[in-house]
């Protein structure tokens, strides 16, 4: 394990602690805790948090600041924040207006977020929460616990920010946040594993010419290894599985977001761009914005992602409002 | 057989110190068929769960185990920390004002820890999960008069070896699929340890 | 080799496409060439053209927008692009107050520069040529090839982007990076090193538990290879060395930029700030800005640089100003 | 010995073919003590230099390595463009309206080439570039009368690996200071490809 890191214990206070010194003028940590907070909040406003396991940067405290999220919590990497600490989160941005949690659709992430519901609830504070699940990479079904949230969760927190942003009740901010998941999906693929840096030892491994079609952002299992392939065989499977799953009409408007799980070069993100642009292009989709970087990570994970979100005027008018977050301006 | 304040607390810390041996086993079972962070997050919590404890005095079991669960929901985390603090506050309630456990007690609480448990992570049994470990040992108590305390410890052991032949449909192993037949769950493992524990601790009480 | 691509002949080609194809509003290529530009140039303004190897990105095509560049020119990989290329990038973006190009101090790219600069001239356009050379790594000397540019080369773009923004003439943008290239030093490290692609075989080996320091954004040679040391010590090298060639006084001001050469994970970077922060309290130096982030990467290299651009009042006022470049956003 | 349009078409193409077999082997070099990239670019370079050649006609060998140094300005890159760019156009603007070259025309283009690339490159002999080999060529011509030109191909190989020895103190390889020595130089490598090729499109000639 070669990492940038002094004890493997303390990733999480150590980045928190760098964050909020990079960006003293606009976020500030909550004492004895692990969240990140807009120094200044806006007011009259629903509060908005999100957060879950650390490894995913810029997600969740890059999408702090105005027009986006008023907190994240960071948890241990790979593991769902605590009670206490998303109650704490809820309790420091609500400004009387109730809170939104965005929530990405984990077990454990579910527990925590609900008991910290219930918790900020018993304290009189309004709240309400939506459960991101883009990933078409797992089924979706009663039976099981449905789709993981993956980088489609970066547009909620975007289109709920800039909704929140304009005053909207938290019913109003929930409902857009339930349309943009209902429009979401998402689908990933890993070329190298990633260590958690505790573990010491990579979580998963894969041959020199494998790569894991429709990986989970912790490793979870995607659905097919298989031989590597070209940019553009792995751009039209994920992109394909995308709208298969989305049933976009010829005609229908989206807004695409390539995401780098954490070592893949920018110059690859584009090339695969180049193609699910071609691919959208032959099913008579048009494209109202690309996005193309690091929004999601996995640690140092080697792979990619594709995100289609389906817009209408709403979702690209809010897409399009000013968002101050230090890893999302527009 | 009964549990007084010092035998929970000899309860948690052998289960801490079965955690703390076994954290890397943990995390290479969650690494299997899940994300590599159950050993990591089980030690943290455990420790703190001592730390807490350790020097601190309570005038009744069900106190001290009302920290142990508020000490794990705060400092575990992911999907283990809110079902193993929903289980030790269950534990807590049922016990509730009772200086001494008995072996009766010991059997509606771990009840309680179980129901809390399923309702918490919206889960039943064969779903692979510490659910699969959960169940057998209530059923043990339920279904016999634990003279030796020794047979929790077997149950545990093969309930947790039986969750190999489980295919999960709950928690992240679920996305694993057939791929999660063949591994021992790393929640049915902690589990195992925490059994483990309270069984030696009620041989010498 | 595992990478998202095609063949790998065509990465930059293909990257390019990509590019423009993102950005459709922002961007353009110029015919027959991989020079990219924006879409409407502001007018009355000197034009600013940069460029180099690819395999940097973001940089220099993420720089391109109102406040920064007016045009970028990708050779291949690592591999300083041509002069017709980049006379075709001058003539593209002279609006009549000529151009200035921000060259990275390589014996290739100086050349290519050069010559192109000369076809320019000769067709009548006024040029000027800043070389940047930040890398601390490199002994500054006349008798050899002197400090590379590296990440200090994105604050030149910003800060002479900002002053040509403002209509000052070629002779005042060019004063102006000049400045900011006396003011500006850095010094990287790597983990792990790169593949170019067309090459197919990483470009240094390093051992398991080793570190090289001041390494080369094309993977040239560092000051020294050691065995892997915590995040602070590591700040604490590059930091310093940076502070010692700078010859900062007690009570100066200073920019901060931590980049990821291209697969350190975001949170690592943070780490680092943090410590890197530290050391310029105790040198009792203030902290104007801090970026954090990927910003002159080396494909997909494991490792970190440290930037430091000591500031005045105008030099704060551009770095402030409004930029649309799409990889820094101001 | 005397070279026409398509001796220089012999010698562009067999240079090529050198390049191609050893693009590897280049980039290998450069892979020591730069940046992975002079095989490829070199291969690429010369590869459109026979596209664009092997079809046109031309009326001098100036007029066709016009062409050849047009090309590689336009499509080598890095810093061994811009050089044999600039050596190939010194040779044609040397060798200017000849329709025959003669030995003493190579002796006067090669030396033209060669001062080119120590003006464009900054650099002089002894500095681990590729002037380390075009340097001793010209001066085999200025010394000798050369009948046998497998001298030249000798002479080149000999300069090639005595830059082995050298320490580089221009290029990319002077990062890499006392590492730089032990390695043939990449530029003089692609060089020494190039005068062999010259060497044995004149025995024919
Ligand atoms: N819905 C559930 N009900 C009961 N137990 C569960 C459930 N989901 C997960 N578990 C248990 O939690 C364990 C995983 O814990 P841990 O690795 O700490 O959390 P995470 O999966 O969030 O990383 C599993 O091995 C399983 O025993
Ligand atoms: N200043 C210089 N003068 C002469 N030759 C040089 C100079 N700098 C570099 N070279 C030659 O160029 C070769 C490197 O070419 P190449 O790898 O294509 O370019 P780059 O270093 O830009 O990647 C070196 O091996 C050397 O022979
Ligand atoms: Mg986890
Ligand atoms: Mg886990
Ligand atoms: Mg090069
Ligand atoms: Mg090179």
């Amino acid at each position: 394990m070669k990492k940038i890191i002094n004890n493997p214990n303390d990733v999480v206070s150590d980045m928190v602690s760098g964050m909020i010194q990079a960006f003293p003028e606009k976020l500030e940590q909550i004492d004895g805790t692990m969240v990140i907070k807009r120094k200044e909040l806006s007011s009259n406003k629903v509060g908005l948090v999100s957060g879950g396991g650390s490894g995913h940067e810029p997600a969740h405290a890059g999408y702090v600041g105005k027009g986006m999220l008023d907190a994240a919590v960071a948890g241990e990497v790979f593991t769902s924040p605590t009670p206490d600490q998303i109650l704490a989160a809820i309790k420091a941005v609500d400004t009387g207006h109730g809170v939104l949690l965005i929530v990405k659709n984990y077990t454990g992430d579910v527990m925590n977020f609900d008991m910290a519901s219930e918790l900020a609830e018993s304290e009189g504070i309004k709240v309400e929460q939506v459960i991101v699940n883009d990933d078409v990479a797992v089924e979706d079904s009663d039976f099981t616990t449905g789709r993981r949230g993956i980088a489609g969760t970066v547009f909620v927190h975007k289109i709920a920010g800039a909704m929140a942003e304009t005053g909207a009740t938290l019913n109003e901010v929930k409902e857009v946040a339930e349309k943009t998941i209902t429009h979401v999906r998402s689908m990933g693929m890993a070329l190298t594993p990633c260590t958690v840096p505790a573990a010491g030892k990579p979580s998963f491994q894969l041959e020199d010419n494998e790569m894991e079609i429709g990986i989970g952002i912790h490793g979870e299992a995607g659905i097919e290894r298989k031989p590597i392939t070209s940019a553009k065989n792995i751009a039209n499977e994920l992109t394909q599985k995308v709208l298969d799953d989305l049933q976009l009409q010829s005609g229908d408007e989206v807004a695409v977001m390539i995401n780098g799980l954490g070592a893949t070069p920018e110059m690859e993100l584009f090339i695969l761009q180049q193609h699910v642009n071609q691919l959208l292009k032959d099913n008579n989709l048009s494209v109202f914005r690309t996005y193309v970087g690091e929004f999601m990570t996995s640690l140092e994970m080697t792979g990619c992602s594709v995100t289609l979100l389906k817009v209408d005027n709403q979702l690209k008018s809010l897409l399009e409002a000013k968002s101050e977050a230090t890893a999302f301006r527009v | 057989m009964k549990l007084q304040v010092n035998d929970i607390r000899n309860w948690m810390n052998l289960s801490n110190q079965l955690i703390q041996e076994n954290k890397s086993y943990l995390t290479e079972l969650d690494q299997a068929i899940g994300d590599s962070d159950h050993g990591i997050n089980m030690a943290r919590g455990f420790q703190e769960v001592i730390t807490k404890i350790q020097d601190q005095s309570y005038s009744t079991p069900s106190d001290m185990l009302k920290d142990v669960a508020m000490t794990l929901m705060s400092k575990v985390g992911g999907a283990a920390g809110p079902l193993y603090g929903t289980a030790f506050l269950k534990l807590s309630m049922a016990w509730k004002n009772k200086s001494e456990i008995q072996v009766n007690d010991i059997k509606d609480g771990l009840q309680a820890g179980l129901d809390g448990i399923k309702q918490r992570g919206k889960a039943t049994s064969g779903e692979k999960t510490m659910i699969d470990v959960w169940d057998p040992v209530v059923q043990l108590f339920s279904e016999n008069d634990i003279t030796d305390p020794s047979l929790i410890e077997e149950t545990a052991k093969q309930a947790m070896n039986n969750t190999k032949d489980l295919k999960a449909t709950k928690g992240r192993a679920s996305y694993f699929k057939e791929k999660s037949i063949d591994n021992i769950d790393p929640g049915s493992a902690s589990s195992y340890y925490i059994f483990s524990a309270l069984s030696t601790s009620l041989q010498g009480a």
